[in-house]
């Protein structure tokens, strides 16, 4: 299984703080952003959205970054802390 | 030290443990407080949310690129999370060095890069209702010219 | 607030005094300490002389200065004179502000020129006897560079 | 009477915090350092130190700056407070 974690906005917009998907082959965070994006109209939005950032096992990364079993990814807008 | 806490910090504290060491000439901290935003809307506060585990590993990979880059002694950085009020304290960078150049640039570059960086996300608590923040196109361009400046 | 005394000063109530606006984002501060200097010669501490009248008249120069090019609410500049032993406070500069970058770079303008302009003058007491310190031409050079950057 | 003071190296090498001399015509910084330059060995030394600054009323100025009965005249070295 793969943790999916949202945060902040996204995790308002999909009213969802965390998922468990399944590992396939080949996985890639770009694969799991469209894989959620299919699930209805709002997950499309939300997932498509330019500002998006991806986190795989908390270190910030692009989108043909490979994802396996027991990894965790993370889906977030861009940040405003300080 | 890192700390991400809900609880408030006290300046006086923290600077009394940054400032025993004789070898630093320089002490400089950055407090940064819940303002009066951006667009004059009555901001009454903030809720502050992060990336447990995530957060914590960021501010430390920040705090050794500063040590690689300057000569410093201790550091400290606080972030709360939660809900926060108007005036209250939410980010206090502290960071001692035998040089004061040093110390001012680390401690600006941590505030930077923390900004631009680390996991946090901030919701503005106005009178009419509440709102995530934009990030600000300023702070990336702020951290993109640090690493210019830091490579060349 | 400038202040030249022979006091401490206690850090935790001049950040009080500086972070009471709700206006200000920002706090920055800068504590400078008697360190052990620059030759290894096992410093005991420094005896600091001063041009009562014309160091109060530079140190409101310098502020107004500062105020010309950044938006700060409240700067507290606050040096000490007479003897001090090793690791003791002498000069304590802070600066609030809406935004970070204004407070930073104003806390570090006004410590760079406190050290070029401002007329106090340091004599270094060591187990060999007592030494003026000579002025660094680093500091200088570090005064030219923001009268470059603040003009261009 | 114009009032001249000493401060840091230059009071401990001169044994003197100040002094008082006559005001005259056209006077000027660079007229006054020459004669207290002219006292004896010590303060001619002293008073041609490349490094030494000049005040008139508490503001530092150059060494062609009038100087007229009342002011206000201080020597020292370069400052190393902060």
């Amino acid at each position: 299984m793969i943790k999916v974690l949202f945060f902040a906005r996204l995790r308002e917009q999909l009213s969802t703080d965390s998922l468990q998907i399944l590992a396939s082959e080949n996985m890639t965070t770009e694969l799991i952003r469209q894989q959620l994006a299919n699930t209805d109209d709002l997950w499309a939005k939300v997932m498509s959205a330019d500002s998006l950032l991806v986190a795989v096992n908390q270190q910030i990364t692009d989108w043909s970054h490979s994802v396996n079993a027991g990894d965790e990814v993370a889906f977030f807008p861009p940040v405003t802390g300080g | 030290m890192i700390n991400v806490q809900q609880n408030d910090f006290i300046v006086a504290d923290e600077y009394q443990k940054l400032a025993d060491d004789n070898q630093d000439g320089a002490v400089v901290t950055f407090v940064g407080k819940v303002r009066d935003f951006n667009e004059g809307l009555g901001v009454q506060g903030l809720s502050l949310e992060h990336y447990p585990g995530m957060t914590e590993k960021v501010l430390s990979e920040i705090e050794a690129e500063a040590r690689d880059h300057w000569p410093l002694n201790k550091v400290t950085i606080i972030h709360r999370v939660g809900d926060l009020t108007l005036g209250e304290q939410i980010v206090f960078i502290g960071v001692t060095s035998p040089h004061r150049r040093a110390a001012f640039a680390a401690c600006e570059f941590l505030i930077d890069f923390l900004k631009t960086k680390a996991p946090f996300w901030k919701k503005e608590l106005t009178s009419e209702g509440s709102k995530w923040l934009e990030a600000k196109a300023s702070d990336s361009k702020i951290s993109q010219q640090w690493s210019t400046k830091l490579t060349n």
